[in-house]
């Protein structure tokens, strides 16, 4: 056991036999389980490994084994993030996001805000449709145009209300029309907006084969097996991508996934079983890339019926909470504890927490008190087995909330069930993760906890003051003033706590040592672009 | 011929078999709880897309309407459309289709190939190695779980040696000899139990056939024993035998989504059953109702080798 | 020299975990052109003795002692090679049931076919050939279709005729015939007897060992005739004399026993008492607990067979 | 003193009886029979709960403390393993006993009564031999629940064709024997005919039936779990602690060994008393 490990354990026998009290006990495990997070911190750590990667190679083919399989390969719907991963190697966006939240240049090589509510974004005159159709304003404005026909009722529309009008200037020249100082558009461009073609939509379904202006065209996809993308030579970045060809096969399975890695069949895996994730690391047989904490794990919490309607109740849950534990002993410590959607290393963290110095077993009973609850209360945790961490969660539950007063019962939900038990609102509680934090107010506490949002799951409508912290953030330009917004939106959402957050998963992808320029981005997209294999 | 009359029959009585089979995994489906289009939109649906979706999916008719929609189709050959990835039923089951027949073939072969030899053996020298070798098979075989054997063979022979892939599925024709060690251990973990059946009836059918008069009659007329035993003896211990084979061909094709599991197989029993969780309705049809008609064709084919095999049966003789 | 000479034949069957005798010294020879009946109660042993000839006991038998001699061949040591090559070709044997004797999922052709193959090394069409000619002499009608046919479709009689062409296939020197005409009606009965007769003794002159319990078909078609009791031989001799003058108390007893005699000698008398199992074996002479003349001495001293008339001989201290 | 010696000497010989009568029928029984006493007392024995979490020791391999070694929650694998058999059993024993009673009586009416009866029973069945167990089994469990209940009917519904099958073959076979004619010629009525005469004889290909069955019907409910649809977390299913340990494979065997050799135990048990009772019930066939 790595000694990271080791040391939590000490601490945490210590605290059982009572010879440590419970703020030592926390302090310490807080400190030790926090030195991988601020490791990754420093800026320094970051510069030098990109720098040690040497200069690129053209050619070869990369295998990437993802862990779910991709089901849709239209950009409008964007359903389920392996499917993303895939379609935005096929796909151009206006501008990019880097692993900093920087705003990089896309399929816009530059832009500028003319007014408060006016963008200009200037595209690349040399970008081609896989289907050999140029690529021109034109096609970005019928891209815009199809998100917003009601018809296809695109899910990604929502996070791009605030736009009034998109219009071709020029050829090159695209200009778009927003609400006056909605400061989420660059985001917003940077993580749903692929843009697509007219004819290459209606010449074939474009769920099952895509035509972008991206790195790689697509060639063939096998149900169930792989799919095949190949370099595409028109491809407006000078130089770009390096690799001939990309095969995404998924694999469920962590060990199977690795042992895959480790025996040469495949050169880039997503994940490896998180329990040898140190151990792997120290090994150097393969290679972990660049890390980053996009992915938040939360609770669901139904605040339309008891017990849950009452604040106090999730309030108390909040305070008996003990993420250190389960960020350990659920994720084996490949996921930072954080009570907000993104971690300490991401820009955006506000560092915010209503319960500092939590868990307080004493806090949670008096809320539950104040509830109704003297003598506890017996909530059901909805857990669907297909994904293999949330019946673990229940099970961590139901030993770490007994303390306060909360009897857990574990119930399992195949996922038809699951979603069902979540839509009629039948749920007490359950968990689940969220896979878009590159704005994390815009497309996640916005869409989670605004009244008026249609993915408010937790039915929560009687905090006015959320909304009202919610649109200000929306329509708030500086940044600073938007950083301040964000950290008065965190606090309000901990007070109401109609979701709460618990870990940041990090996410490293791991390769072959000879693959160089894979790493973990804020959109959870995988940029094959930059990855190259030597030779 | 009475044979020919036979079959005849046989198929006949396959249609309404197999439209009961329809109907009631038409019925089975919609009657469990979960809907189709909230698995399809996940986290992100909202009213007006359910409304779309279920439309688009002819959902909202009622049941014995889409019954009827589905039934039309499906006589003209077309089993309907995956309702997530709009991808074509038969092309989902052109691929998963042959990787379940691939497996049942080969575990069974090798079943046949560790079983029947040894239940003659055993047979044959009572007391001796092989007897008490197919007493053990015959009894280890059939206890130990299929899924567990699996996962050993995994960490010994795929962790453990290197020597086979611990799972994946490679394509017959892309690479026959990657396919072939793909194929190794899951056949093998299926043949173990197949086997352990297979070698106690092969044994038993092979003592009861000894006894009868006519092998008397064989030895007493200077026959060589390697021919009285797989001449005679065999051909009338085959039927017995091919009753068993016929009987776990068919447990196979669904039976083995446990094996297919664990070496992650893109089969028919595993697709079944994963697509069951999500409401997949097409899909889920078109396999199980393949999976009954397989089923039912192998039982014929096994009735026909009986008849086959015995001429009473099939009225030959001049 | 005799065709087929038994010397103190003893056969034993393991049961329980002792070796029990079931035939004990038995001796006789069979001539050439001569068809000897062996003949008994069931359980007496006449059949163990049929198959210690072939060596096609059960696992749990063995031979203990004595000899069997076909001509200059000693069976009892040869090797199972030459066992193989020898039954069938020199040494043929029929069974009781003819419906199970042959193999119901192969045409009766075939099974002609394979014997000749076996040992005679004919090509298929000279094999075809022999078997229509073995299957007209043993009296099949319309023998060309019926090659063809399968066991299920002939009766009893039919079927033991199949399996008599089968056994003479290849001009075997013996012929012996476990109970052949037991499982048929009266009838067919004789029909197969006197085929036997025609086919081996008449036209080849070989010698037949015919194993029955009824004295009827000794009478109509034995030359001499061997009388078994619990696993010895009582009384042998050629058949006029033994059924004009029966010696052995046994065999007069099995006389008076016989319906068939015609002559209406008062109620039929049943022998008292059980024939012995193979456990139970009395002391000395094995008759002596049912014998109406036993004396002291016949519980000591087992009689060995003597000389008592030409051509008869018996065990029974009457005779000493 | 003489009086419990004695006894204790007769129990000893009725046991050594049974061991001669069929060494596996005993094996088997002694193997069953312990596993039940085990399980039903382990409350009263075991230091652990099943679902106790020990943080100090996680994924650790047998030691004295954790005799089995623990899971990846520190959980004590010996204890969760009894626990189990618990499910286990239960499944085997409801599901065989359901299965057998609604069979039997499907068998015995088919086969006595023939005809159109026999064909309005048996034709159902074909069907539901046709469908896969697995898929069956999917189905019932997706629509009513997971809990143990359900999943003793679910595989209740599974076993009530092959009783049915069973017990109308030799429900035939004794209805075509001599005996039965004579009964019914003395004017015996069709209920009293059944059970008197037909059930006794032709039961017994069911019972050996049903002893192999309880060791299929473990090794069904520990697949279904194993692949995420039987017992749901956190009661302590073998087949789900075998799925769960099979992501720790390597670092921690022990979580894989322990579950599949449990449940091999206990389905060798049931299957030699099975052949133990073929033995018995019908010694011609000793040994086939």
């Amino acid at each position: 056991m790595s000694l990271q490990k080791e040391q939590v354990h000490d601490f945490i026998k210590k605290y059982g036999e009572g010879r440590i009290s419970r703020r030592q006990f926390l302090q310490a495990v807080t400190t030790v389980g926090g030195v991988a997070a601020a490791q990754s911190m420093m800026p320094g750590f970051r510069l030098a490994t990109a720098l040690a990667q040497g200069t690129p190679t053209q050619g070869g083919t990369l295998v990437a084994a993802t862990i779910d399989k991709p089901v849709n390969m239209d950009p409008a719907f964007a359903e389920l993030y392996s499917s993303m991963q895939v379609y935005q190697n096929i796909f151009s966006k206006l501008v990019n996001l880097d692993r900093d939240n920087n705003v990089m240049p896309g399929l816009a090589h530059s832009w500028e805000q003319l007014d408060d509510s006016t963008w200009e974004f200037h595209i690349a005159d040399n970008a081609y449709f896989h289907n050999d159709e140029h690529c021109t304003a034109a096609d970005v404005v019928y891209t815009f145009n199809r998100l917003f026909d009601p018809d296809l009722g695109a899910p990604n529309a929502v996070f791009l209300t605030p736009i009034e009008g998109v219009e071709a200037v020029d050829d090159y020249t695209v200009r778009i029309s927003t609400q006056p100082n909605w400061g989420g558009l660059l985001e917003a461009l940077g993580a749903i907006v692929e843009v697509v073609n007219q004819k290459g939509i209606e010449e074939n379904d474009p769920r099952l084969v895509p035509i972008g202006t991206g790195p790689f065209k697509f060639v063939q996809w096998v149900k169930d097996d792989f799919i095949e993308l190949e370099r595409w030579d028109k491809y407006h970045k000078p130089n770009q991508p390096y690799l001939d060809k990309v095969i995404f096969r998924a694999i469920s399975d962590d060990t199977v996934r690795l042992t895959g890695l480790q025996t040469g069949e495949l050169n880039w895996i997503e994940q490896v079983p998180l329990h040898r994730a140190d151990e792997l690391r120290a090994g150097g047989e393969i290679k972990a890339n660049p890390d980053g904490e996009f992915f938040p794990d939360m609770f669901l919490i139904n605040c339309s019926k008891p017990p849950f309607d009452k604040v106090e109740v999730r309030q108390a849950l909040q305070w008996a909470l003990h993420r250190e534990s389960i960020a350990n002993l659920v994720w084996f410590g490949q996921a930072v504890p954080s009570a907000e959607p993104v971690s300490p290393s991401n820009p955006w963290y506000s560092g915010v927490n209503v319960f500092e110095g939590g868990p307080n077993i004493d806090k949670a009973k008096a809320l539950l008190a104040q509830a109704g609850y003297e003598d506890g209360l017996t909530i059901r945790y909805a857990a669907q087995p297909q994904v293999p961490t949330q019946p673990l969660v229940g099970q961590l539950l139901e030993q770490q909330l007994a303390p306060a007063g909360f009897r857990v019962e574990v119930e399992s939900f195949e996922s038809a069930r699951w979603f069902e038990e979540l839509f009629t609102l039948n749920y007490e509680i359950t968990g689940t993760y969220w896979s878009a934090t590159a704005d994390p107010g815009e497309h996640c506490l916005y869409p989670l906890s605004h009244s008026a949002s249609p993915w408010n799951f937790s039915a929560f409508r009687d905090a006015p003051e959320l909304d009202k912290a919610l649109d200000e953030f929306r329509f708030t330009l500086d940044p600073e003033a938007r950083q301040n917004a964000f950290a008065n939106v965190v606090r309000l959402h901990q007070e109401h706590s109609p979701q709460v957050f618990m870990v940041n998963f990090r996410r490293t992808y791991w390769t072959q040592p000879n693959v160089h320029g894979a790493q973990t981005l804020p959109t959870l997209e995988l940029r094959m672009e930059d990855v190259w294999i030597d030779a | 011929m009475r044979l020919l009359r036979y079959i005849a029959g046989r198929l006949l009585l396959l249609l309404p078999v197999l439209f009961g089979t329809s109907v009631l995994i038409f019925l089975l489906l919609r009657l469990i709880p979960g809907d189709p289009a909230q698995v399809i939109l996940g986290l992100r649906a909202t009213p007006e897309r359910l409304a779309i979706v279920r439309e688009e999916l002819g959902l909202d008719l009622p049941v014995h309407l889409q019954y009827g929609q589905w039934l039309g189709k499906l006589l003209h050959g077309d089993l309907g459309k995956d309702f997530r990835s709009n991808e074509s039923v038969s092309a989902l089951l052109r691929v998963r289709l042959p990787v379940t027949i691939q497996l049942t073939l080969m575990s069974l072969t090798m079943a046949v190939l560790i079983a029947v030899p040894l239940g003659i053996r055993a047979a044959i020298r009572p007391g001796g190695i092989a007897d008490r070798l197919s007493m053990l098979l015959g009894l280890f075989g059939i206890s130990i779980p299929d899924f567990w054997l699996g996962i050993m063979l995994i960490l010994l022979f795929a962790l453990g040696l290197r020597m086979f892939p611990s799972s994946g599925y490679v394509r017959l024709d892309a690479d026959l000899l990657g396919n072939l060690r793909a194929f190794f251990l899951p056949a093998l973990t299926l043949a173990v139990g197949l086997s352990a059946v297979l070698v106690r009836i092969t044994r038993s059918a092979v003592l009861e056939v000894l006894e009868l008069d006519f092998v008397k009659f064989l030895r007493a007329k200077g026959l060589r024993e390697q021919r009285v035993i797989y001449q005679h003896v065999l051909r009338n211990a085959s039927i017995p035998i091919v009753t068993v084979i016929g009987l776990q061909f068919g447990y196979l094709l669904g039976g083995a989504v446990i094996v297919e599991e664990v070496f992650s197989l893109p089969g028919v029993g595993r697709l079944i059953v994963s697509y069951t969780l999500e409401r997949n309705y097409p899909v889920v049809q078109a396999g199980m109702l393949v999976v009954a008609f397989l089923f039912i064709m192998v039982n014929l084919t096994t009735d026909v080798i009986y008849a086959l095999l015995n001429p009473k049966i099939r009225g030959a003789g001049t | 020299m005799s065709l087929l000479s038994v010397q103190n034949l003893t056969t034993e069957f393991l049961s329980g975990g002792r070796w029990l005798e079931a035939v004990s010294d038995v001796s006789f020879d069979l001539q050439r052109g001569e068809i000897l009946g062996l003949v008994g109660e069931s359980g007496c042993g006449k059949s163990t003795i049929a198959y210690s000839v072939m060596r096609l006991l059960a696992s749990n038998a063995r031979i203990s002692a004595g000899e069997v001699w076909l001509e200059d061949l000693n069976l009892t040591k040869a090797s199972e090679d030459a066992l193989q090559d020898l039954r069938g070709s020199r040494l043929s044997m029929i069974f009781q049931d003819p419906m199970t004797a042959l193999d119901s999922l192969f045409t009766v052709g075939h099974q002609v076919i394979e014997t000749l193959q076996e040992h005679l090394g004919l090509n298929l069409a000279a094999a075809q050939e022999r078997a229509l000619d073995l299957l007209r002499q043993v009296g099949i009608p319309a023998a060309e279709e019926r090659l063809g046919a399968y066991p299920y479709q002939f009766s009893g009689g039919m079927s033991q005729r199949i399996a008599l062409a089968i056994a003479i296939s290849c001009h075997p020197q013996v012929l012996i015939a476990d109970e052949p005409t037991t499982a048929l009606d009266v009838t067919i009965q004789a029909q197969i007897l006197h085929l036997i007769r025609r086919l081996l003794v008449e036209e080849q002159g070989s010698g037949v060992l015919l194993i029955t319990h009824d004295l009827g078909v000794v009478a109509q078609v034995c030359d001499r005739v061997a009388v078994m009791y619990a696993g010895k031989i009582v009384e042998c001799g050629d058949v006029e004399s033994i059924f004009s003058n029966p010696l052995h108390p046994y065999t007069q007893a099995l006389f008076k026993s016989l319906p068939s005699q015609g002559i209406a000698r008062g109620a039929l008398e049943n022998i008292q008492g059980l024939v012995p199992g193979l456990a139970d074996r009395p002391t000395g002479c094995q008759f002596h607990p049912r014998c109406i003349h036993a004396r002291a001495l016949c519980r000591e001293r087992t009689p060995p067979l003597r000389n008592a008339a030409d051509g008869q001989e018996v065990a029974c201290v009457l005779y000493d | 003193m003489s009086a419990r010696a004695g006894r204790v000497g007769k129990l000893l010989e009725r046991l050594r009886g049974w061991y001669n009568a069929s060494r596996s029928a005993f094996i088997g029984g002694t193997i069953i029979v312990a596993l039940v006493i085990m399980t039903a007392t382990v409350s009263l024995y075991s230091p652990y709960k099943p679902d106790a979490m020990d943080f100090m020791a996680p994924l650790s391999a047998p030691t004295a403390a954790h005799l089995l070694g623990t899971d990846n929650f520190g959980r004590d694998i010996l204890t969760r393993v009894l626990y189990g058999y618990q499910i286990s059993l239960a499944v085997a024993l409801g599901s065989v006993g359901f299965g057998l009673a609604a069979g039997v009586t499907l068998g015995l009416l088919a086969g006595y009564f023939g005809g159109a009866l026999d064909n309005l029973i048996m034709r159902p069945m074909d069907v539901l031999m046709a469908f896969p167990a697995i898929v069956l089994v999917v189905a019932l469990t997706g629509f009513v629940g997971r809990e143990v209940s359900v999943m003793v009917l679910a595989v209740a519904v599974v076993y009530v064709p092959i009783f049915a099958r069973v017990m109308r073959g030799s429900t035939l076979e004794v209805v075509s024997e001599l005996y039965v004619e004579g009964a019914r010629a003395r004017g015996a009525s069709h209920l009293r005919l059944m059970l008197r005469h037909i059930l006794p004889n032709a039961i017994a290909p069911v019972l050996i039936q049903a002893s192999i069955l309880m060791g299929i019907a473990i090794l069904l409910e520990s697949a279904l779990s194993f692949i995420g649809l039987g017992t749901q977390p956190p009661d302590p299913s073998l087949g789900l602690m075998l799925s769960e340990g099979r992501s720790f494979m390597q670092q921690a065997p022990w979580m894989v060994m322990v579950p599949g050799l449990a449940i091999s135990i206990v389905v060798l048990g049931f299957n030699l008393l099975g052949n133990g009772l073929q033995d018995l019930l019908n010694p011609a066939r000793k040994g086939r």
